[in-house]
């Protein structure tokens, strides 16, 4: 629903936005500048050179919604704040158009439908300012360098963690886990059938197995007791031997000429 | 006697600038006039008084350094208007700096604080999710606990990394919101 | 005429000596004087000079720090009588930094506790133990008796050091994953 990306730099002394543009990507980037409706409401007030307590509601809805209908032409993302916004200047609109009640007392303050708008506008302006002012701050910032690195800072390549650190450190250790746990689980689908299968045919190819070397290949306990009673069943049912060829040696699973 | 007394306790004052300075130097992060003064084992006033004085000497002999104080500590730093030759040297470019949004993002956290997302959203007129996961990422801004209301919202306030990136000594050296309403208009 | 030539030299001296001695100041290794002359675009000659000037300063107003010529570079650098302040300053650091290990244990303790060591392992994957010791060494965990178990394990928690490191009031403004669940989207 963002219709910007996050992460692009912003001069804040150009100006902000111009419907005219040459290309459509570029129109595309300008459009995309507006920090939000309020900031796209200041913009048209301006561009109207009007003042900010006296809107010319009409006229700057009409263009607000030009604005939007631009935008979705050329297939931007519009947020949907901004419709809401839409919606709220129709409305204030329509309120100024109806006819004052003949029967209210002269005197008698009604209160402007524009009010509440212009002071989020205005509340909004004041934060529009400070962020300019946190973007002047950063390029002077940006001009200061701190020292070079030095012998005692080795070793010292550590992290200074927030909360926000250590819950998405949480996840990442969870994450990590329940792969773990799932790839176990995975390979614990094999059964006693699937493993005797898997001795029968590794001992017609081979001839022989060292039984070490098979079980340090299997990963989970379950596995390795699956794979012993296997080697167990193997011997038992099948025509095949266990071989120690000396005390503490390797055992071979053996297959035995058939008769 | 007197004049050797006087003498001892201006080679002290010396020797305790020196350390002052070292200990700046050496500090990997801006260093508070109360570690320093614990370190040092000296009035916390002193220890004040001594680093304006280097910092003033900083000024007066045209160095390339200066002393500064940012977040809550004291820490040497390059001055600004040499900035072109040093990343000539370090061949580095400004780097990318924070989205509109962002900004925006960040300055009603900074002026509001603590705050719920649902309160930016109220002055900004726009969700400003994306904009909090980047600033918390860049460690700009930290959770500040839960609100306690209905469905008790994480409350966000700035970090020290946020007094660090835009050269605040504290949360005070920002200017008052109410100082920009003048530009409004 | 001839004094304004003379002043502008002066005022360029002195902007080239800013220049060095911050150079010096932000370079990791030592910096030689040829790289210096290459980036400042002046004679090795009298960057050599201009460096040795700048030492000389440093001496003669009883600075903590002094330029060292090391390694084929140039170097600032603390004194050496300065050595047992510095040592004590390193000592208190204020390690609030963790190690990643560190800090992933710390997680597992701070959303799991009270747990024991082999629960940790079974979640981190890994053995924590030395993770574990410097925890407790920056009192961030503390033990929380021993588990009911075979074995009697050890159970360890987060510690008051740990909420006030973190700026958290209790362990519930502990965020959890749904406090953040808008901001990923």
């Amino acid at each position: 629903m963002q219709p910007k990306p996050e992460q692009y730099s912003f001069d804040f002394h150009k100006e902000t936005a111009e419907i005219v543009a040459e290309s459509r990507d570029e129109l595309n980037v300008r459009l995309g500048e507006f920090a939000g409706p309020l900031d796209l409401l200041l913009y048209l007030i301006r561009q109207e050179q009007a003042n900010i307590f006296d809107i010319p509601i009409a006229k700057i809805t009409d263009e607000y919604l030009n604005y939007i209908r631009l935008m979705k032409s050329l297939d931007i993302a519009v947020a949907a704040d901004f419709l809401v916004m839409a919606a709220q200047l129709i409305e204030i609109k329509s309120r100024m158009l109806l006819p004052r009640d003949p029967l209210a007392e002269a005197e008698e303050e009604i209160e402007d439908p524009r009010k509440e708008l212009v002071d989020r506008l205005l509340e909004y302006e004041k934060f529009k300012a400070a962020a300019e002012m946190l973007y002047e701050r950063t390029t002077i910032e940006q001009a200061v360098f701190p020292r070079g690195r030095i012998e005692s800072d080795d070793g010292n390549s550590e992290i200074s963690a927030t909360v926000f650190d250590l819950l998405t450190v949480f996840e990442k250790v969870l994450s990590r886990h329940k792969e773990e746990v799932t790839m176990e689980i995975q390979r614990e689908e094999i059964s006693l059938a699937d493993m005797i299968r898997k001795l029968k045919e590794r001992l017609k190819m081979i001839g022989e197995i060292n039984v070490g070397e098979f079980f340090s290949e299997l990963d989970s306990r379950r596995e390795l007791v699956t794979a012993f009673v296997a080697v167990l069943e193997i011997v038992r049912v099948e025509n095949v031997l266990l071989v120690q060829r000396k005390t503490f040696g390797n055992i071979f699973l053996k297959g035995q000429k058939e008769g | 006697m007197a004049q050797s007394a006087e003498a001892k306790e201006q080679r002290e004052l010396s020797e305790l600038s020196s350390a002052v300075e070292a200990l700046i130097f050496v500090a990997d992060e801006p260093i508070s006039t109360r570690l320093i003064s614990e370190v040092l084992e000296e009035e916390k006033e002193l220890i004040e008084s001594v680093v304006e004085e280097i910092a003033r000497s900083y000024d007066e002999r045209d160095s390339g350094l200066q002393i500064r104080s940012v977040a809550g500590g004291w820490q040497i730093a390059t001055r600004t208007e040499l900035h072109e030759y040093i990343r000539k040297f370090l061949k580095t470019r400004p780097s990318a700096k924070l989205s509109l949004a962002a900004l925006e993002t960040l300055a009603v956290i900074a002026y509001k604080q603590p705050v719920t997302v649902p309160e930016i959203l109220e002055i900004r007129g726009v969700q400003s999710a994306s904009a909090i996961k980047t600033l918390l990422e860049k460690r700009l801004i930290v959770t500040k606990g839960h609100k306690e209301t209905v469905g008790r919202p994480m409350l966000y306030g700035t970090s020290r990394e946020f007094l660090l990136h835009f050269g605040l000594k504290d949360l005070s050296d920002l200017p008052s919101i109410e100082d920009f309403e003048d530009l409004v208009s």
